[in-house]
């Protein structure tokens, strides 16, 4: 794919969303070459962090405002991938303390943020000026998105 | 909470020896509350083992293997055993990435859980 | 589904954003009880406004904004469905004259609104006073969507 | 225009008699242009009869419609003949939308195709 390409989602705060961005991930990730295990990676990390902004940001409120842009993008070595833009209107934190726990022992919780930072090439939290939290994330085809 | 019309469970199969629950559907934010509540009442019946079906499972994100952690707990601590099987590639990712296959029995078949 | 959802979209008009748009299509149908052939349906007529908007509204530049806003709906005798708007800045043209042709003969070209014309249960086409083309169709599930 | 990496044709078998095309992916407004060219060029070797795989298609949308038919009038157009087989539900009922299935020679196996 030579252009970049570019597709913005709004939606609500509502985990009825999260199937509809998935079927938008899953085939933008195909048309860019993803291979099946990377564009499931790619659609995990993004519904995870949803999964985030709707309980932690919006404490469950289903109504807010969540938007999600997906560019696609060149990265090292030529190879394609796709950028992740996740803002929302929702509380803000300090990005430091926004990570995954441990997981030495059988628990629920806390197993977000470890699965975007497997499965993502990079992440980044910051609080913009105009409030909420912005996530920004990438994703390569290929090799280097080992798990681990 | 729960949404009944919305459930997740395709078929439980109950023997002497165990529970057979079948799912089918994304095990995702939207639908782990409820299966939860469903599975936390068919692990009050304290079946000795309770087997899930994941076959028809296309999708689970980290709510659902949180919801399956849950159950698990408490079948263990009634010293009851819990086996997944039937996984597709991308269910078991999700429980490599989370090194959470460590902790339960996972199987190709119903077969081979039924053995365990 | 008792709550009203509601997702928007806004891509490039071009014609690799089709099945991201698609993506989403599907799995918001499946997500409000439509069988397979009602949300095949819905897919296809969205996916034709868009190409048209695409060809026509926008004589094929790629890089021009469409907004499409998937709305949830409750139709006659309570029948679920999903209302679609596509919104495009493009060329406004009178909407009497988006019309299928008749399908008497042979060729390509005019299928796109009779296949929107078939498969919706409502669509309305209009020139909003800020500029380019609105497209409104609602689609329920269940009986009353036969082809016809 | 046509962006080679992204051919939907996946496998070409000629024989005396025949062209059987194997295509895989939607044919879609991104897709068609591509396969109009190649089956263009194909249907000027004017093979004497045509047939088109689309057991591996999901989804094709008028533009995809209106490519075949522009394929199946120059096939016509040297008395040649085209068919179509292996068409799932969604793929089928555009041709009966758009009323084309009366024009084409649409069957169920390739063996069937074979016979026409
Ligand atoms: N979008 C967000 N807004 C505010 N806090 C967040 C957000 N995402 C994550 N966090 C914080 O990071 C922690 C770790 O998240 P996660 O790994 O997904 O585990 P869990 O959500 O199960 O606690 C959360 O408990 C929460 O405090
Ligand atoms: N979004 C649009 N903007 C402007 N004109 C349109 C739009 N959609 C359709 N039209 C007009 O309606 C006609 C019929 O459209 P359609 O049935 O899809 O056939 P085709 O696109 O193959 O001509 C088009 O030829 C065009 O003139």
């Amino acid at each position: 794919m030579s252009e970049t390409s570019s597709v913005e989602l709004n939606i609500a705060s509502n985990a009825k969303s999260l199937p509809v961005v998935r079927g938008a991930v899953e085939r933008m990730a195909a048309m860019e070459g993803f291979c099946e295990k990377d564009a499931h990676g790619l659609m995990l990390a993004i519904d995870e962090a949803l999964a985030n902004v709707i309980r932690h940001g919006y404490d469950g409120r289903p109504d807010q405002p969540i938007a999600i842009r997906l560019t696609t993008v060149t990265g090292p070595n030529e190879r394609p991938g796709i950028a992740v833009e996740v803002r929302d209107k929702g509380r803000q934190v300090d990005p430091a303390t926004i990570q995954g726990r441990d997981l030495d022992d059988v628990r629920a919780g806390g197993l977000g943020v470890h699965i975007i930072r497997t499965v993502m090439d990079e992440y980044d939290y910051s609080c913009p000026p105009a409030g909420g939290m912005l996530l920004r994330m990438v994703k390569y085809v290929g090799p280097g998105n080992a798990q681990g | 909470m729960a949404e009944k019309q919305n459930s997740l469970i395709k078929e439980i199969r109950r023997s002497d020896g165990a529970t057979v629950v079948v799912l089918a559907g994304d095990v995702d934010l939207h639908h782990s509350p409820e299966l939860h509540a469903e599975l936390v009442e068919l692990a009050g019946e304290r079946p000795p083992r309770l087997l899930l079906d994941l076959a028809e499972v296309p999708y689970m994100d980290s709510s659902g293997v949180g919801t399956l952690v849950e159950v698990f707990r408490r079948v263990s601590s009634y010293k009851g055993k819990m086996v997944l099987f039937g996984l597709n590639d991308r269910v078991r990712s999700v429980f490599e990435i989370t090194k959470l296959d460590r902790f339960f029995t996972i199987c190709e078949t119903e077969e081979q859980a039924a053995e365990t």
